[in-house]
């Protein structure tokens, strides 16, 4: 593996904080991402990982602190903007479209791109009129290269229901990446899985960061796996961080050590 | 067992994203538009075309519509008789009020104002879910019932709201025999049928599962709850309308608000249900279903009272036609919760595969 | 301002028997997660039952005390909607067990369909009359405030308190009684539930049960007033925007959703209905309950509702 | 040529493929390729890949397809042996190998890869992508707009067209260099046989450096000019079989054994009716298919009851497996089974034999239509002569015999004498109706001594497969090397005679109870006697007539080192174990006591003792063929 440039900084997360009613969920949690990197953030169980990437992602909205994207700061994050500034996510208990195939769950990817409007896509037809077929075609071709890419030609036109845990996380990968992010979120994208899907699954997300050069913040809760592919590390223990640094560095962290050993993993 | 699929490979995405990608099917869909436009009109006597076959196309269409809000988009709709209503009076306005208004135009604006009462009901969806949002769209079903008896306007004035269109007319023809009316209504189908099913299939279609399916999700990869949500409804109630439309002048011809009272937007909800939801093809066999069997219920009903010498009255039929509808409504649910429509394709997929079992 | 004060009465009254149906509502979607259209048909179903028998008992037994016949009549229907509740869990919801809303939405259709059939082939389809021997003479109250004094109707009264002792007597049970905690632990989470070896078959017969009672009670009070005919399933219609109102899972939701319904129908149809036309009390409800979602998604006292992802 | 990618099949029209070649073939010279040298192609059947072959040929170097699934050690020899400096290989996983072997072949300097997945940050010197040598290619031609065509020019008929390595039982594998001539006029000479046809459609899915898959996806591709479909992945291989329907198609006979089993297992899934129609319109197959698709006459009632069974089963079965458009089907490499032969050919696929190796360049012996039998591998085809040596091995004449083993004249003398005769190192011979029987590997083939058939030729293997083809025999064990008559010790299949005893309600106490049965012997001995006639149709094997058999007392196990772990006798062992009873064989008593040691499951020894009968059978004087 070869030298990859690390940019500077793209995401920039400033002191948020979450509550749930009376609940609190995140304190003063900042941390940025910087181009091309690998930046994973690790915690045990309910330590609000997932919460920090809702409030990226406008799912939730953060009581206190902003996030800025390549320079526009923004108190509050909205899903469809997030979306286009590209910025693309997967998620912990898979969240994919379960009445629907393989490829029409990588297409919805491909949705923000899609310029003909409704009455164009109704009377869509095989004498490129209107050009809603030519478009589907096109985003179909991309969504095939994922396809491609994700060595799951065998599975594409099955309903993404009846598919083994594995290849669903993969596909939900692939949805995500059919957006072409910039930044890409991934969360515990590897929770439940074999040692031999691990290894996939890790295989795949280095080869998006090297092949697009896409920004990976990847969230597990199972440090071995985070520590040989993240180029930095933030720790979140009970909503608060605990650390922040190289693996090595988070490695050798006390706080993280006992918040480990605390909650046995 | 009769599917030959070898050799039918595809080299275009076009020809992979076709609406019948096998070759049987796509002779099997030919065929069957060639019977119904051809055979049925000459085969057909007046009772079945008024009876059984325009009912059950105008209901298709209906049934259509509401398929893609309730089955697509996953929203629950209660009110659909009313969109229907709206469909229904808008159009008779159009065709009364503004002198030489064709039919057809006269439907499709009756359509476009479903679609505005659509949207407009279509609101609560954005803010509530489920049961909720049920009980909403059921206000738009009151209020409606409300406007058609109440206020005079929409119906010129005549006395509960009962008004009647007739000597229709297509393009300088006259639409009098039921043959005629039966064509028509097909068309109308046909055309919406093809339309319906392109939406489903492209990009605003996966919105709306997308939504149905995962709205968290769908939010996030940048689809827009509002916009998917109220295009459903819109679309929906556009086609729902027009059925609405249909219902009134070609199988009614005289009616009255009651005509599209909330027992028919039950009926729609069954029609999907039973149909299958979220399948073009479930809408018409929901359909069928419902529309034959009470048809159905009456011939058999007094035949089998008869038998045991049991004498049923009209009453009586009817209050058994409530309770065998309900039992089998509810045995459906149980036995096939995905409606007709899955049975249906079970059973392609065992025809492709013969004689394996999977 | 006397008419101010017949029509808030009036309000109130009707509001106490939508919050009674609202209940039935309410207890089964807490029990079972099913919101039960079939309310209504209950409504009609356990009326009929009510009217037949009180009709038919004298004749049968020959006892001609008229109450004898009705406490006698009562029970039976009650017996009836005992079985009504206990074939429901045996035949459909037992099925039914972890479909989506819809589904099981539908299928209450599917029964509420199958008890008007039922019930009228039963019981016959004529409007039949009700007396429980609620005096329908009017009572004059606050003379001596405003000349022409209130008006009301004693009837209205009775019917109004006995909505509410109703209602009472539930919130009770609810909190109280053993059955009821069990309840409650069943609607806040199934499977916990279950694990903790609460039935939930049998608790969804007591619920139903329960409802049907409620129903019986509601159906009593709408029959001796307007005499019981197929027009008392709309009640229950009536009844859904309370429930939205006070959401879906609150039983003080549904009493005070029913209380406002109530008086904001009849007010507005008071004051605003002259001018539209009137008739307005049939969509006024609905209309209100969906500006008030607008406002709050998840009703007066629903749980928030949060996404998890 | 189609290759499915990105979920559709891409197609490459021959236009589309010269082009490529050109640039490719451009890009190579460029690079350096000389006319002569060697150039290993590794990678799964895709379109590129056999473009760059086409490239490296018409420069008049000789590419060498390489087994993709084979670890890189396996590389080291043929790169080194032939001197390869250019290589062309599929993906990153390739790349790794040849990287790897890198330093055992120095003047391995040039690395090409088509699919540039993850090779990204791949900067070793040499290495560069396909897409890069055709760009360089295409300048290159637009420069020397000749160059392509004279380097085509200046190629002869008799130039080495390519290299095979043959995976060596022993020691190291040989390369076989065929020239252009041999395999296109093979190529041509199969097309012609079959008449094969512009619309023809073959799915290539097995290595290409198999010389089977060459041939037909890409020497007869070139010769009869019919489409080859790659599939995707080897994952999707039997959903584009599907697609494609292929109406030309080969594979070893363990591919349509998988079929095969497949769908017996999917059918055990089925419901009670389906599986009796299933069953029944088999039992139906086997009776009137071989017939029909051998163009026989059948009875009017069976055409009829086979055309419902058509729609019913062997249609939709087709379909399944792919094969509803296959015209010519064909099996090669080992022996097929006659049940699984005549299952496809019953269902009305036209399932046939050939007989070749990689040095033949396949086609030897092909099976006209309507004359396919499982028990020959056909008639010679066009070019080909065939006389047997004093030993019985085939000897071939062929214009499809490959030059040489490359740099190993030893090896290359062994099989090809002076006057142009190929050792096959089969024994066989060519059965009355000029159809060759393949009989046995030379070495395993042996004599009789003395006796009525002083010195004609014994086929121990042949003579137990005829055995074994009832189903009532399960194992045999022939003798009669250097002695005067053959003998059998014959397995039951426990089943199929438990069964046969039941129906005829005979009762019996376990396998050796049963074994003994004097019923069982007769059963046997139609068997033996069957086999005996067959072989007395023969006169070479006449001499190779059972004259006594036994039925042993115990089935013949691998635990007990009677079989090899495969499951096949181990003649030489189970002739000293039981050397009693060989002994009886061939004296005459007419029964044997023997006790033997058997190892049960659970490890613990016993012993099974009896008396064992000793059965005669009808010797049939050899009937003269021909005659």
């Amino acid at each position: 593996m070869s030298q990859k440039k690390i940019g500077d900084v793209v995401l920039n997360v400033q002191d948020i904080s979450l509550r749930f009613g009376g609940v609190t969920a995140l304190t003063n949690i900042s941390f940025d991402v910087r181009e091309h990197e690998v930046r994973a953030i690790i915690g045990p169980n309910g330590a609000g990982k997932s919460s920090m990437l809702n409030c990226i992602n406008g799912v939730y909205q953060p009581q206190e602190g902003s996030i800025s994207f390549r320079g526009q700061t923004f108190k509050h994050m909205n899903s469809r903007q997030v979306a286009e500034m590209g910025i693309a996510r997967t998620f912990q208990n898979l969240a994919l479209f379960k009445g629907m195939s393989v490829v029409d769950n990588i297409m919805t990817g491909r949705n923000l791109r899609i310029k003909s409007n409704l009455l164009m896509q109704a009377i869509r037809n095989p004498f490129s009129i209107g050009g809603a077929q030519k478009e589907e075609e096109a985003h179909r071709e991309f969504v095939e290269h994922i396809i491609d890419f994700l060595e799951i030609q065998a599975h594409r036109k099955a309903p993404v229901g009846q598919l083994p845990y594995g290849l669903q996380k993969r596909i939900d990968l692939g949805r995500a990446l059919a957006m072409e992010p910039q930044v890409l979120l991934l969360d515990e994208p590897m929770a439940g899985m074999n040692l031999e899907e691990k290894q996939d699954m890790s295989r795949f997300i280095l080869d998006v960061n090297d092949e697009f050069g896409t920004t990976i913040v990847l969230i597990e809760h199972d440090m071995g796996v985070v520590m040989d592919i993240s180029d930095r590390v933030v720790v979140l223990d009970y909503g608060k961080k605990i650390g922040d640094g190289t693996p090595d560095a988070v490695r050798s962290n006390e706080d993280v050590i006992s918040a480990y050993l605390g909650t046995s993993h | 067992m009769l599917y030959r699929e070898n050799g039918q490979l595809k080299t275009t995405y076009g020809a992979d994203q076709q609406i019948f990608p096998i070759a049987q099917d796509r002779w099997l869909i030919w065929a069957l538009i060639a019977f119904a436009f051809i055979a049925v009109p000459l085969l057909a006597d007046e009772y079945l075309l008024r009876a059984i076959l325009i009912p059950f196309l105008i209901m298709s269409l209906a049934a259509l519509g509401v398929n893609i809000l309730v089955g697509y988009c996953g929203q629950i709709s209660l009110g659909s008789g009313a969109f229907m209503a709206v469909g229904a009076y808008g159009a008779y306005n159009m065709l009364v009020r503004i002198p030489g208004m064709p039919l057809i135009p006269a439907l499709i604006l009756g359509g476009l104002c479903a679609l505005a009462f659509g949207i407009l009901f279509g609101l609560p969806s954005l803010r509530v879910r489920g049961l909720y949002l049920a009980v909403a769209t059921l206000a738009a079903q009151f209020f409606a019932d409300w406007i058609f008896l109440r206020i005079k306007w929409f119906t010129l004035d005549s006395p509960s709201g009962s008004v009647s269109v007739s000597n229709l007319q297509v393009f300088g023809l006259p639409l009098q025999s039921a043959a005629d009316k039966y064509l028509f209504c097909l068309g109308m189908l046909a055309v919406v049928a093809l339309l319906a099913k392109n939406l489903v299939r492209s990009a605003i279609g996966r919105e709306w599962m997308a939504i149905r399916d995962m709205d968290v999700a769908a939010a996030v990869i940048g689809i827009r709850p509002m916009y998917a949500k109220l295009s459903a409804f819109a679309v929906s109630s556009f086609i729902i309308g027009m059925a609405g439309a249909l219902w009134a002048f070609v199988h009614l011809s005289a009616w009255e608000p009651a005509a599209f009272s909330v027992d028919l937007s039950f009926r729609l909800l069954f029609m999907v249900i039973i149909g299958g939801l979220g399948s073009i093809v479930g809408s018409f066999f929901g359909a069928a279903f419902i529309v034959v069997l009470p048809i159905f219920l009456n011939q058999i009903l007094p035949a089998a009272g008869a038998i045991v010498g049991v004498n049923i009255s009209t009453a009586a039929v009817s209050h058994a036609e409530f309770m065998v509808f309900g039992a089998l409504i509810v045995w459906f649910l149980i036995v096939e919760p995905h409606g007709l429509s899955r049975l249906w394709s079970i059973g392609k997929q065992k025809l492709r595969i013969w004689p394996f079992p999977h | 301002m006397a008419f101010f004060l017949e029509a808030l009465f009036g309000g109130l009254m009707a509001g106490m028997l939508y919050s009674l149906v609202a209940l039935g509502f309410v207890l089964i979607f807490k029990a079972s997660g099913v919101f039960n259209f079939a309310q209504g048909a209950m409504v009609l179903f356990a009326a009929l039952a009510m009217a037949r028998f009180s009709e038919w008992i004298p004749i049968w037994t020959g006892i001609h005390s008229r109450f004898l016949a009705n406490v006698m009549a009562f029970v039976l229907a009650a017996a009836l909607m005992g079985i009504v509740a206990w074939l429901v869990e045996r035949l459909v919801l037992r099925h039914l067990v972890n479909q989506e809303a819809v589904t099981l939405l539908m299928a209450t259709l599917g029964i509420s369909y199958f008890l008007d059939g039922l019930g009228q082939t039963i019981f016959g389809s004529n409007i039949y009359p009700i007396n429980v021997g609620m005096p329908k003479d009017p009572l004059m109250l606050f003379e001596r405030t405003f000349d022409g004094g209130v008006l009301l109707n004693l009837e209205d009264i009775y019917a109004g308190s006995v909505a509410a002792l109703m209602v009472a007597a539930l919130s009770l049970f609810f909190q109280k009684t053993a059955t009821g905690r069990a309840l409650r632990a069943v609607a806040d989470d199934h499977q916990a539930a279950q694990s903790i070896g609460i039935p939930l078959n049998r608790i969804w017969v007591i619920v139903w049960f329960v409802a049907g009672i409620t129903a019986l009670v509601a159906g009593i009070i709408w029959g001796s007033k307007l005499g019981v005919q197929f027009s008392l399933t709309t009640v229950a219609l009536r009844a859904l925007p309370v429930v939205i109102l006070g959401g879906l899972t609150s039983v003080p939701g549904a009493i005070i959703g029913g209380l406002i319904i109530g008086v904001g129908e009849k007010l507005s149809e008071v004051f605003l209905g002259p001018f539209v036309g009137g008739g307005i009390e049939i969509w006024f409800a609905y209309v209100l309950a969906l500006v008030f979602l607008l406002l709050r998604p998840q009703g007066l006292f629903g749980e928030k509702i949060i996404d998890r992802v | 040529m189609r290759e499915k990618k990105y979920g559709i099949w891409q197609t490459t029209t021959w236009a589309a493929m010269a082009q490529l070649v050109e640039a490719l073939a451009c890009g190579l010279h460029q690079a350096g390729l000389q006319r002569g040298e060697h150039m290993v192609v590794i990678g799964a059947n895709r379109p590129r890949l056999y473009a760059t072959m086409l490239a490296a040929q018409s420069l008049g170097a000789i590419p060498i397809p390489l087994y993709q699934d084979a670890v890189a050690t396996e590389c080291v020899f043929p790169i080194n042996n032939a001197e390869v400096r250019f290589c062309v290989v599929e993906d990153q996983e390739q790349v790794d190998k040849m990287l790897e072997i890198r330093d055992r072949c120095p003047q391995l300097s040039h690395i090409y890869y088509d699919d540039p997945r993850g090779l990204r940050n791949y900067d070793q010197p040499g290495l560069s992508a396909m897409e890069s040598l055709i760009a360089t290619g295409r300048a290159e031609a637009q420069a020397h707009p000749g160059l392509f065509r004279d380097q085509v020019e200046l190629g002869q008929p008799d130039d080495v067209a390519a290299m095979f390595f043959t995976s060596g039982t022993t020691g190291n594998a040989k390369g076989v260099v065929h020239t252009h001539s041999t395999l296109i006029n093979r190529a041509f000479v199969g097309a012609a046989f079959d008449k094969l046809t512009l619309s023809e459609e073959v799915l290539a899915y097995l290595p290409p450096a198999w010389i089977g898959q060459n041939i037909f996806s890409y020497a007869q591709w070139l010769a009869a000019g019919y489409v080859v479909n790659c599939p995707e992945s080897a994952a999707t291989v039997a959903i584009d079989l599907k697609e494609v329907g292929p109406t030309y198609y080969f594979a070893p006979p363990r591919v349509f054994e998988g079929l095969l089993t497949n769908v017996l297992i999917r059918m055990e899934d089925a419901g009670a009716v389906k599986r009796k129609m299933f069953h029944t319109c088999m039992a139906l197959a086997r009776r009137v298919g071989p017939d029909r698709i051998d163009g026989k006459p059948v009875s009017f009632i069976d055409a009829i009851k086979y055309r419902l069974g058509d729609w019913l089963v062997y249609g939709p079965l087709r379909n399944n497996l792919g094969m509803s458009r296959v015209r010519v089907a064909y099996t090669a490499g080992e022996a097929i089974g006659p049940d699984l032969f005549s299952f496809y050919r019953s269902v009305g696929i036209n399932l046939k034999q050939l007989y070749g190796s990689t040095e033949t360049a396949v086609f030897v012996c092909l099976q006209p239509d309507n004359q396919a039998r499982a028990d020959t591998v056909g008639m010679p085809c066009e070019g080909v002569e065939i006389k047997l040596s004093e030993s019985g091995e085939i000897l071939v004449k062929s214009p499809g015999l490959l030059k040489g083993y490359y740099k190993n004249e030893a090896a290359t003398a062994e099989v090809l004498t002076a006057d142009g005769w190929y050792h096959t190192s089969d024994a066989g011979f060519i059965d009355s109706n000029g159809h060759l029987k393949i009989i046995d590997r030379v070495k395993d083939v042996g004599r009789i001594k003395g006796g009525a058939h002083d010195g004609s030729m014994f086929a121990p293997k042949y003579v137990e497969n005829k055995l074994k083809f009832f189903s009532y025999i399960k194992e045999a064990v022939a003798y009669g090397d250097q002695r005067e008559r053959v003998c059998v010790m014959i397995n039951i299949d426990f089943d199929a005679v438990g069964n046969w005893a039941e129906r005829r309600n005979l009762p019996y106490a376990g396998y050796t109870d049963l074994a003994q049965k004097p019923e069982v012997y007769d059963l046997i001995r139609d068997c033996v006697e069957k086999v005996n006639a067959d072989l007395s149709r023969d006169e070479l094997l006449a001499g190779s007539q059972i004259s006594r058999f036994l039925v042993l007392h115990k089935e013949l196990d691998a635990d007990d080192g009677e079989l090899t772990r495969t499951n096949k006798v181990r003649r030489g062992f189970i002739a000293e174990k039981y050397d009693t009873l060989v002994d009886a064989l061939y004296s005459d008593r007419t029964q044997q006591y023997i006790e033997t040691q058997v190892k049960f499951e659970d490890g613990r020894t016993g012993s099974v003792s009896a008396t064992l009968k000793i059965g005669d059978a009808k010797v049939f004087s050899p009937v003269r063929a021909a005659a």
